[in-house]
């Protein structure tokens, strides 16, 4: 697989790995947040952090757009297809993540909403058009990068005139979180000195948006990749910054990212959607100016007004570290819950819902170089 | 979430703006609604169902050069 | 064929389709047992119309094994769910070293069901059951309400024998055994899933669908120590290994850069975000033997038309925990867990 | 019971529904079958936990059968899917005279069907498997999306062992042989329509439901010259008696009069326009004999509690047509003829 | 079972045989039509026909309203379920009544029709109350006995402003007919010397309109019960009025037929329904003022106006005499196709589905009387 | 299609016009809206769920007898 083998190569990664040892300097420490899920599951599936020294550390960040959904969105989306009696589409990623009352949006469809699993907004729109008797919904969720693709589905049923197709917006924005979590830096937060930014999200926005990160907080950033190579590289990249005093936005990921991002995707987001004054993020709170919701011109389209719903305000669990995990306060390994009774089969919050979760990444594949591995509590 | 994967255009349709992309012999229809010009030969990253942007082969073959340099900096004086 | 006086108009096997009167016990029943099952399975126990099988098995202990198939699609690139309900349950069978003998057919049908796809998934079955020299001795058929099945399910259940001397189960595992595995992993999964419109996308790979036991005759006659076969289906080779670890009391090293994949298979599974260790195969083996062995048994499976890709892909390891541990092709180490979820929804 | 580490957290055994991760062969199917099926059925080579049984069958010739079961609803008075799926194919196994030994029970879920259910109903099946001294050896689980099944589907496989010097088939009647049936006919079918909520009636009927391999038993001890054994299930006495007609090259003349009917069956029967001669049993059983035993068979019949109320019902003739006739309780006569369609959809 | 078990004696049976043979004379024939399907039913089940004998002969009627309702009623029944997406709800007896091209409902059901068989017209208000979205329609088809049924439905659905209850109307006037065959008696028709009479039709419309009978036709008339002891009284009261010279109405089924009938259940037919101008009966054309259909102020209630098909006219099956054995011209064993390749299973005419049609009933319990009883000429 | 039978009525439901009737064990709910005064203990005749008519006991009663009686006439010199 041209473009994804070459990125995985044994033998580079032990090159990188020894070049990462012998310049990171021994007398300090690098707390290198990647704020990307993505990230976080290379980093696990491929062992990257085994190969690191032991003062390089990675710090998970919040990007993962399951993880940081809030649950009453969730339980929004139930009772939408459950009151309204619509047919829910959505991505695979939402189908397990917990509701209020060990709901799912997988138990409701066991129950007998029609909710279906999709892989792209055109198969919401095919679904439109066989039953036009039926109003569908997709249920929309992702950063940046996700986005363009519901703006396109959004733009479709507009000019088809599909009368039974609406989104119910979840999009976030990735610069709001980002600012957030370091603005909280401190006593209290996490310190950071780098940051491996998201490179997916970039390919649509580009790497300018990060520039305010070295220029308000101090910290260097690097577009990184998701192969594992990417990974590596980018953290040595942000070593080198660190070692010789450097603080600015560099692009590792240059094959696919460049400053200015997907200029027509840009477009047709601004088109279709407009700025929230407000959005809910699990774990960090609210977040002005964090989210997306339909532009005045598609307001016909939402399905938060087409289809009103009143879900109860949530409580998340109690005992569950997730916020703390998804500021990189804390670690998996640090919420008494992980492994039990929290684990993928039964999550008690979304980091160990998404495999990208930083509690299910570390679950599925890292598990094994714990003391008590197997966690379990019950014997 | 954001999985997205490089794949190759191997043919080109323009009136419904889409293409199909190659992955070591798997093929698929997606989207060309977010890009311009893309064309047959070309390397797409592909997210749900849609082409997010092109990829350079020369920045790519850079990247990799620039690994195999920085590893073989630390290397030198290595004899496994 | 001679008319059967009983049922002067034949059946159309053309356009017809299911009713639920095919399935009630009365005329049509007996004439959609007469005219399309016995068309393709003519085994004389199962002709002489009685509601079970009367037989002398030969001497020495038997195995028995069910399973219910409910593919979908019903057809697929590379078998059925006919050939496949006949490889499902052989496999299990011969997981025990043993020969099958005998296999009995329970079939759920779906009022309105094309009696033409079903005569083709009939004499799919008939076929594979012939070419495994199983005979299928005795079955039944039920016809439920449309809405309430999805076309075709197939109960097959086997009976097979075992040879002497041999011991073959999933808690003989032991440290540092060899684990083998008998080819390419993930074909049937990928082909099952090529084939959900969905998805959309296509390959070229056909499901691994076969019968191993010739495969398992010749491994145990060249290693009659064998300590474990198990047909990795469900849940994949990930979820097969975790099991025998289970089983056995014992942790597993496996190598990623061991393990038969073809590179249409990894490309997919990139594609859907899938691991190819977690999709389900129907003509594959895993097999545990002890270390000295192991070499000779991996020659007697390249020995055999379905063994030709196979490879040792790991040691079984001391671990109170059992867990599955995998040098990844990247040199990092990680666990290969069980299976979360469903990966892959209703593929055998 | 010792807490498996695999499984933090227990199944939701009152609240619960089954999802399709239950059937996908990962760790919730796993779970599913260490907490809901293991904890009902116990035998020792289920526990093992391989894809197959392992066993030494006592010597002489084996029987096997499968049946499928599909009723709707699932519980009803006397009865329930999963105590119906042990009788349905003991009784199978048992109509060849032998003893049943082994059960493999393959199971067929709907999504979001509820655990409590199921747990309810392998908790039944396994009273009714070790009441009738079968043990289940082997299981398959698998789950179907909602809409593509009807809550659970449940395909047995039996298998038993039958007595030197007993051949019993359904090619042996011969003229002037005596029909038997065990006792009263019809329960089933009328008991489990009672539940069909657009059919409005009610009464005090319950399933004929039960394992009658004991009664053979003692039948074969009695006459082990006994020519046919069939249980009267789908498409009910009458279709059962043509099968063994047409089976044996023959025909047979039965008196109305002297098959047991209970008044609310035959009642049941006038309110909705069936025939019971044509309603499914679950519990009886048809007997041909030679003429000169047929009396030392009826008392011991009689003399099992599941026999108390045969009936000697008719005799074998000569009928190149092959027609079972019946002289009428009017006094007339009559054909009793196969099942025309469905009678009643879905009962076994 | 009261009022059943009494006139199912077999001692009674015996004795009233020996009378008819004593009473019939033996210089004549005594041909008597016994109108209803329910009678063929139990001449056949009980075997009473060979109670009887030779000279007194039972010749079948068209008295069963599957048997005589044309082919192109259930092409239109199917194209309504189909065509308008509607549950198709109906009695048991019509699903395999053959259509045009082998088509049934059972078989359009199959292929996913919603076609449900209902008990009563009760359920078909269940089904349309439990789903107020979809459109519920009736087929109904019945005699007198029937009808006022439907007029309990149509007024129930009309009480309580159920919009999406409509009937499919096919029921149908049993005098009407009797004329028809009557009047077609002589050269080419059947000699009838007497009849008996449809006693659940009585049940509602009383004996008074059968005087018509003996007045116009000067052909007896006794108005018999169901079981086989009522069938058996009543050839004997045939008998003695042919015997005595006699020719009037009687009534055997006294215990539930009166003169008037039931004058309750013939006011809401009069206020639901109006007699058709003609309809086409099966086997005896088109018969003037012989069929029902919505009264003009429940005409929002006709499937027919509300749901507009056009069914293909149809030819009836080559070779099917059922016309003939409908009007007692011919019995079931003068068809060709009797047996082969007509049987309950396949029935190329309608008096081979209903299980009162004269074909079934002789098939299913008398053909082995028959020389070549089994009469498959395929072997 | 017209076939009715005999069934005794065990409960009125007046509310809902509706009755509860019993054959041998056997109950079902009817409609009474065809029919007049129907009684507790009144058997009545049932069609597709409804009651079509009472049935009267005498009548049934004398009808019966009246076959004994024809029948009689025939068989008393009749021995069986
Ligand atoms: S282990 Fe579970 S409960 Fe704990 S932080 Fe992670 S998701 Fe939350
Ligand atoms: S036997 Fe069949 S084809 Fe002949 S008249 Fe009767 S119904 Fe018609
Ligand atoms: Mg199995
Ligand atoms: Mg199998
Ligand atoms: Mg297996
Ligand atoms: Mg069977
Ligand atoms: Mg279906
Ligand atoms: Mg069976
Ligand atoms: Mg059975
Ligand atoms: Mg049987
Ligand atoms: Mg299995
Ligand atoms: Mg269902």
């Amino acid at each position: 697989m041209k473009f994804i083998d070459e990125f995985r190569d044994q033998t580079l990664a032990r090159r990188l790995a020894e070049a990462i040892a012998a310049e990171a300097r021994p007398e300090r420490d690098y707390r290198l947040m990647e704020f990307c899920g993505g990230h976080t599951h290379a980093i696990y599936r491929y062992g990257v952090q085994h190969l690191m020294p032991p003062n390089v550390r990675f710090i998970h960040g919040p990007g993962c757009p399951v993880c940081v959904l809030p649950m009453s969105r969730i339980d929004q989306a139930i009772l939408l297809a459950t009151q309204h009696q619509v047919t829910l589409c959505t991505y695979g990623d939402l189908m397990r993540v917990p509701a209020s009352g060990r709901q799912t949006l997988l138990k409701a469809k066991a129950r007998g909403a029609d909710i279906r699993m999709i892989y792209s907004t055109q198969d919401a729109l095919r679904i439109a058009r066989a039953a036009p008797e039926r109003q569908v919904v997709f249920f929309a969720i992702g950063f940046e990068t996700t986005t363009p693709p519901t703006a396109v589905a959004i733009l479709t049923a507009r000019r088809e005139g599909l009368k039974n197709v609406s989104v119910f917006c979840n999009h976030v924005l990735t610069p709001p979180a980002l600012a957030t979590i370091l603005a909280t830096a401190g006593p209290d937060g996490v310190r950071l000195d780098g940051i491996l930014g998201p490179s997916h999200v970039s390919t649509l926005i580009g790497s300018r948006p990060y520039n305010v990160v070295p220029e308000r907080f101090g910290i260097p950033v690097v577009i990184a990749g998701f192969e594992p190579l990417d990974v590596m590289q980018s953290t040595l990249m942000l070593i080198r910054q660190l070692n010789s005093g450097r603080c600015e936005v560099e692009n590792q990921y240059r094959r696919a990212v460049t400053e200015d991002g997907n200029r027509k995707a840009q477009a047709l987001m601004a088109e279709v959607f407009k700025v929230r004054a407000d959005f809910e993020w699990r774990g960090l709170g609210v977040l002005p100016e964090s989210a997306l919701t339909l532009a005045d011109a598609y307001a016909d389209l939402d399905a938060e007004l087409r289809f009103p719903v009143e879900a109860a305000p949530t409580k998340e669990i109690r005992g569950c570290d997730c916020p703390s995990i998804l500021r990189g306060v804390k670690t998996p390994t640090d919420c008494k819950l992980f492994g039990n009774p929290c684990t993928p089969e039964n999550p008690m919050g979304s980091c160990m819902v998404s495999s990208e979760g930083a509690c299910a990444a570390y679950w599925s594949y890292g598990r094994f170089r714990e003391p008590n591995a197997s966690l379990s509590r019950t014997a | 979430m954001c999985l997205a994967i490089p794949a190759r255009i191997t043919a080109v349709h323009s009136t419904s703006d889409t293409a199909t992309v190659a992955l070591d012999g798997v093929s698929k229809e997606i989207s060309l609604a977010l890009v311009e010009d893309a064309k047959v030969g070309d390397y797409v990253l592909v997210h749900v169902g849609y082409a997010l942007n092109t990829i350079s082969e020369e920045e790519a073959a850079r990247t990799l050069a620039m690994i195999a340099e920085m590893g073989a900096l630390a290397s030198t004086d290595d004899t496994p | 064929m001679i008319a059967d006086r009983r049922f002067p108009v034949r059946l159309d096997l053309e356009r017809g389709t299911l009713e639920l009167s095919h399935g009630s016990g009365g005329r049509a029943m007996a004439q959609l047992i007469s005219e399309l099952f016995q068309r393709h399975l003519d085994d004389e126990l199962l002709l002489q119309g009685n509601d079970q099988a009367l037989f002398q098995p030969p001497p020495g202990r038997l195995v028995m094994s069910t399973d219910g198939h409910v593919i979908s699609p019903l057809f697929f690139p590379g078998g059925d769910i006919g050939s496949l309900a006949v490889h499902g349950t052989v496999n299990d069978v011969a997981m025990a070293g043993a020969r099958p003998l005998y296999l009995a057919v329970g079939f759920i049908l779906e009022e309105g069901f094309p009696l033409a796809d079903l005569a083709r998934i009939v004499e799919s079955l008939a076929r594979a059951a012939k070419a495994a020299g199983v005979a299928v001795v005795t079955g039944d058929t039920k016809v439920v309400e449309r809405g309430k099945g999805d076309g075709v399910f197939i109960t097959t259940t086997g009976i097979g024998v075992v040879p002497d001397g041999i011991t073959i189960s999933g808690d003989q595992a032991r440290p540092n055994d060899r684990i083998l595995v008998s080819g390419w992993i993930g074909d049937h999964g990928v082909a099952i899933l090529s084939q959900r419109e969905n998805l959309g996308f296509e390959t070229q790979i056909q499901s691994d669908s076969a019968a191993l036991h010739t495969l398992v005759a010749s491994m145990i006659a060249t290693v009659p120590d064998l300590h474990c076969l198990r047909d990795p289906t469900r849940g994949g080779l990930a979820t097969t290994l975790n099991e025998l670890a289970h089983q056995s009391g014992v942790g597993m090293q496996i190598r990623e850069t061991d393990i038969p994949i073809r590179s249409e298979v990894a490309a997919a599974c990139e594609l859907l975000g899938l691991d190819p260790l977690y999709v389900a195969n129907e003509g594959k083996l895993v097999a545990i033997c002890p270390p000295e062995q192991a070499t000779r048994l991996l020659a007697a499976m390249r020995a055999h038309p379905l063994g030709v890709d196979a490879s040792i892909i790991g040691e079984v390891v001391e671990d109170p925990q059992h867990f599955v541990q995998m040098e990844t092709g990247f040199g990092g180490s990680r666990i290969l867990d069980w299976l979360v979820g469903e990966q892959l929804p209703r593929i055998c």
